[in-house]
């Protein structure tokens, strides 16, 4: 019961899924698209286990005063917050001063600044792993060093340069891809095959 | 020794120091620098294009982005926008992006008032330009375009009967337009490809971030025709039209960041260089 | 599991057949033209649109219809375009359902699938066409009504055969080899790093004292990379039970930090130590994907693991991660499907999994024959797909462009 | 120790003094702003409570707007509108008039099932919940990645190697074509698990690796430019938005 049912519903589930993609009648479509609405639904039941669990974590590390307890107090207060802000307006409303200030004023901010943090990081990543150590290395860094050296205008020398970047975004890059994209193919073909099967079940813990 | 060693690893937080230093001071003396751009062949055919267009031909641009990638990707639609008008080419405007119709109807309002002000020339509603707004199912409509732009879009964004408006008459599908330029963020620039110009076999030039370009390079020459990669690409047009705008703005502090980058790999593999061959004369 | 794999392959087998004789008889497309009466053109025009035809269009469910029509071309000049309009009988309510140019004398009606929906199209029934010609000087000219034009919905959508070729081919594969590995025929896999080095990272936290990361990526427990990266978390998590060290699992989407915490608890039952494992292992941090680095770059600068696995679906976040844990020194492993967010793992990481190696990596660490049967499967796979770029390749040179169309999936 | 005591309050009093004015011209909002920016940004010195002020209040703020958008946005529409119209009427008038659909208590019941893991002890029915989505997943990932990706590649590999245009024999496209024939096909080779790298198959699988280095690097490369776009959009925010320094 515990290992069995699950692995019948992984199993009917989908085989439909399979088949609807075949045969184009409207019943099936019909249950397709449900079933996609369905397991957005399920994800938002299962993010109240995910609050639940940040929640938890949050209050035990104030509770047992474990080490930097003192923001776990600031996460939980910008958690409520929000929270509240989220239902202030009334059913299905969110357009209260708060809501959009604190989505204005602090989560735009914060993401932009996290996200700008890549322009250093790909920098120093740059500095330390483009070395000539090995022929595969040297390669990285020659390819990478060819397309970043397109911005830097160095007269005579920028044309055949571009060129080479040109030609290097538009030949090897496309070869390298398809493999790798062909590969992947077939690997989730196989991972997707092993699951509907019941081969591939560490998802479904194993007591 | 001691020195070479010290800069191969060299800690990572110089590098950030120098770089942000670097870039805020070629951002805010933008002014005073002017960068030297040179101008790739992909972005090149496209204004090639437009350019060998006669004045009336008709271009079908698909600005696939929302408000998020804005800032990449508004530069180049105004470049591509502004040369089209300057060349007297009409524009039918669509977007595949949910967020996408209010932006679009701004910037092309903007645009022709830009137009107006730079050339002269005085873009209108319905001759000039047109947009027929937003429609879910990016690769349903693409494919739905190319039967006949009325199957989904029957009227344009302010409600006006496609055959009611004097740009669009006489205008079915992908036939009717010289080409397609999808300016996007997403996959829909895959959906163009696939849908688009494999099953129709329209001209078609994409504009898309930076992130994205490399994976659209590969199509350049059989799918596509043409391709401008984020700023840089944008700023390439800008060059080509003669106006330097956003992207050119942009421009010293990315040329500074590249020139940053680049030095520092360099010192990094003289240094490692170095201290190696030192290591090996001990041992 | 036997019977399962039985009765899977007779589901594939009845609905090959099914799929083809459904295939075979509706192959013809059905055609009828309405002997409407072309009533002569008045002068003067617009003239009368006359000879309308429809066609079912094939592989769907019977709500697609193309009209056709003819137009003197002498006439076509004096008139703007054409409306079209539809209704379920001769006589019954006609509805306008679009336009059309002057010069064109088509129209796909695409109904809609649902019943309350105005432009309702039922399949398998018939409907009748109305077109009129709109002329410059504002006169009407209708058609006669067309029809009975029939629409039909079909079983199997063959645009997609060979989808299904590859599906079932694929399938067989995988059976074969799960079969050979499970007779016990040894299976040759070639090492790699990434995986090699799996021990020795675990190992390396013990030594130090400190715990290990696993970052299951930003992706939903929909993505064929975050279960890859489940069963990797299993072999990984039960190795640290039976170490005894600490794993930290900070999770993006509740659903994956669900079945991660299955997966671990489970981990740790098998290595014979469950009292050691708690909820707290495995965790929710925010579902937003920055907030998420923000926070796992705080685990990392605070609690300092000696490891990090990042394995799974990621985006422009690789690289934060994986820059914050080289500069605590960490060992990282790194795995993702993502072709964009590859080059930065390899740049960054001590090792990386390219692609479909995250795919294979949980056959390699388990050993299960089953699993390591279908990676042989895989390779077949490849070697057929080498073999048809070889062919199609001479096809080209040859000329011979039949063969690629052969391939092509029609949606 | 002293003086980078000393260059740390520096720096705090002139931050310090700077808000102070900019609260002052520019408004309590935008100073905020700014100053979480700062606090981002200080992460790349080291690790300090500004930093991680900034981080816990991202993530527990963020949490609660996914989750008033999951509600918001999902429940309430998808959910309940569909179960009991009448309950989003308010919210989404189109809604209101539309038959319930009972079928909709289906997810209601699997989410509850989910809910069930808090339970200790029939947290195992949860399964049965997480089941569903996975099958959902394999069987579209099934089909869906031979469709899009797979065969697509393959047929547009199928490029002939001798190729000429208009102007006769096309040497570069040659050159071109045969590369990217070469490279899938080594890069194919190179993802073998099942054989040795070995003789001719090692060589090609080397060749693979190589041409996936060069493709990486190009990548990397190319990236560049899109990141330090990110950091002069911020730049734009501190220097424009708040000091107001250009304009």
């Amino acid at each position: 019961m515990k290992r069995r049912v699950p692995l019948i519903i992984v199993f009917c589930v989908s085989l439909f899924m399979v088949i609807q993609y075949f045969v184009p009648l409207d019943s099936l479509e019909r249950v397709y698209r449900s079933f996609l609405d369905y397991t957005i639904i399920i994800g938002v039941f299962a993010l109240l286990l995910g609050i639940w669990s940040l929640c938890r974590v949050n209050y035990d590390k104030i509770k047992r005063k474990s080490e930097n307890w003192q923001y776990a107090i600031i996460t939980l207060t910008g958690f409520f917050i929000m929270t509240i802000a989220g239902f202030l307006s009334g059913w299905g409303r969110t357009d209260n001063y708060l809501y959009q200030h604190l989505f204005s004023y602090v989560l735009v901010p914060i993401q932009a600044t996290m996200f700008s943090l890549l322009a250093f990081f790909i920098a120093s990543a740059a500095f330390r792993a483009f070395r000539a150590r090995s022929l595969l290395a040297t390669l990285l860094l020659i390819s990478g060093l060819v397309i970043m050296i397109r911005f830097v205008p160095l007269g005579f020398l920028s044309e055949p340069i571009s060129d080479l970047a040109g030609w290097i975004l538009r030949v090897p890059n496309m070869a390298a891809k398809r493999a790798i994209i062909i590969g992947v193919g077939l690997g989730a073909v196989a991972t997707a095959f092993k699951i509907m099967l019941g081969i591939e079940r560490a998802y479904l813990g194993r007591d | 020794m001691n020195f070479l060693n010290r800069i191969v690893a060299l800690d990572r937080r110089w590098v950030f120091l120098f770089l942000f230093v670097v870039v805020s001071m070629a951002y805010l003396l933008r002014n005073y620098f002017s960068v030297d751009i040179t101008v790739t062949k992909e972005v090149k055919s496209i204004y090639d294009f437009i350019e060998k267009r006669n004045e009336g031909d008709k271009l079908l641009i698909s600005f696939d982005y929302d408000p998020s990638s804005l800032a990449e990707l508004h530069p180049m639609s105004r470049a591509i926008m502004l040369h089209c008008f300057r060349r007297g080419i009409r524009v039918v405007a669509v977007t595949l992006s949910q967020y996408g119709a209010g932006m679009v109807e701004e910037i092309l309002r903007e645009v022709a008032a830009e137009a107006k002000e730079a050339y002269g020339v005085d873009p209108q509603y319905g001759r000039d330009y047109c947009f027929v707004g937003y429609r879910p199912y990016p690769a349903m409509v693409i494919l739905g375009m190319g039967e006949n732009f009325r199957v989904f879009f029957p009227r344009d964004y302010y409600d006006t009967p496609l055959d009611s408006i004097p740009l669009m008459q006489g205008v079915r599908n992908y036939d009717d337009v010289n080409a397609v330029i999808g300016i996007t963020s997403g996959t829909t620039a895959d959906f163009w490809i696939v849908y688009g110009n494999a099953r129709y076999d329209m001209p078609l030039a994409l504009g898309v971030t930076g992130v994205m370009a490399t994976d659209y390079y590969p199509y350049l020459g059989n799918a596509i025709f043409g391709l401008i990669g984020g700023w840089k690409g944008a700023a390439e047009y800008e060059k080509l039209i003669d106006r330097s705008a956003d992207a050119n703005a942009g421009m010293p502090a990315q040329v500074v960041a590249h020139l940053t980058i680049v030095l520092f790999i360099m010192i990094g593999n003289i240094g490692y260089l170095l201290s190696r061959k030192s290591t090996n004369a001990v041992s | 599991m036997r019977h399962l794999l039985r009765l899977f392959l007779i589901l594939l087998l009845a609905f090959v057949v099914d799929g083809q004789s459904v295939y075979s008889q509706e192959s013809d497309p059905v055609t009828s033209t309405a002997d409407s009466v072309a009533t002569e053109p008045v002068t003067p025009p617009p003239a009368s649109a006359f000879g309308l035809a429809g066609e079912d269009m094939p592989n769907d469910n019977g709500h697609k219809l193309r009209v056709k029509w003819q137009y003197p071309a002498e006439a076509v000049g004096d008139i703007t375009g054409f409306e079209i309009w539809r209704a379920t009988s001769p006589t019954g309510e006609f509805r306008m359902l679009g336009q059309a140019p002057n010069d064109y004398f088509e129209y796909l009606d695409i109904g809609n699938k649902e019943t309350p929906a105005p432009d309702f199209m039922a399949n398998n029934s018939d409907f009748f066409y109305k077109v009129v010609a709109i002329g410059k000087n504002g006169l009407r000219t209708e058609s006669e009504p067309g029809g009975p034009f029939r629409t039909y919905g079909q079983w199997f959508h063959r645009g997609k055969t060979p989808v299904l070729v590859g599906v079932v081919l694929f399938g067989c594969f995988t059976f074969y080899f799960i079969r050979a590995a499970k007779k016990g025929k040894e299976l040759y896999v070639r090492p790699l790093a990434g995986i090699e080095a799996v021990d020795e990272a675990i190992g390396r936290a013990t030594e130090m004292g400190k715990p290990t990361l696993y970052i299951l990526g930003i992706g939903t427990a929909s993505e064929i990379a975050t279960i890859a990266s489940f069963a990797i978390l299993g072999r990984v998590a039960k190795k640290i039970a039976e170490y005894q060290t600490q794993l930290i699992v900070p999770c993006y989407d509740a659903i994956v930090m669900s079945i991660a915490q299955d997966v671990v608890r489970s981990s740790y039952l098998q290595a014979g130590r469950p009292d050691q494992y708690s909820d707290d292992m495995v965790y929710f941090v925010t579902n937003a994907q920055f907030a998420y680095v923000a926070g796992v770059n705080g685990i990392m600068m605070r609690q300092r693991p000696a490891t990090n696995f990042y394995l799974g679906y990621f985006a422009a976040e690789s690289l934060i991660l994986a820059e914050t844990g080289n500069s605590i020194g960490a060992i990282q492993i790194a795995g993702t499907d993502q072709i964009t967010q590859i080059p930065f793992f390899v740049v960054a990481c001590d090792y990386t999994l390219i692609g479909e190696e995250l795919y294979a990596a949980s056959a390699y660490l388990g050993r299960d024959p089953l699993l390591l049967g279908s990676l042989k499967a895989e390779d077949w796979g490849k070697g057929i797909v080498m073999a048809l770029i070889v062919v199609g390749v001479v096809a080209t040179i040859f000329g011979w462009d039949g063969f690629r169309e052969l391939i092509r999936v029609n949606l | 120790m002293t003086t980078k005591r000393l260059t740390g309050h520096i720096v705090l009093g002139v931050v310090l003094l700077v808000c102070t004015l900019s609260i002052v011209v520019k408004g309590l909002l935008v100073t905020v702003g700014a100053l979480l920016t700062l606090f981002i940004f200080s992460f790349l010195y080291k690790d300090n409570p500004y930093y991680k002020f900034a981080e816990h209040l991202f993530v527990g703020v963020s949490a609660a707007y996914w989750m008033c958008m999951g509600f918001w946005g999902t429940m309430v529409p998808n959910l309940f509108g569909k179960l009991y119209p009448p309950m989003v009427g308010s919210v989404i008038p189109a809604l209101k008039d539309n038959p319930p659909e009972p079928f909709m208590v289906i997810p209601l019941f699997l989410g509850v099932l989910l809910l069930l893991r808090l339970s200790s002890k029939a947290g195992w029915i949860s399964r049965w919940a997480l089941a569903f989505i996975v099958g959902t997943t394999a069987g579209l990932n099934l089909v869906r990645y031979l469709r899009s990706d797979f065969i697509a590649q393959i047929s547009s590999t199928m490029i002939p190697l001798y190729a000429s245009g208009a102007a006769g024999f096309n040497l570069g496209e040659t050159i071109s074509n045969s590369v990217i024939f070469l490279g899938v096909m080594s890069g194919l080779i190179y993802f073998f698990f099942s054989k040795e790298h070995k003789g001719v198959f090692g060589t090609g699988a080397r060749t693979g690796i190589i041409v996936l280095m060069v493709t990486f690097g190009a990548s990397f490369g190319y990236t560049v430019m899109a990141r330090i776009s990110l950091l002069v959009g911020r730049m734009q925010f501190l220097f424009d938005d708040w000091l107001g320094l250009i304009r």
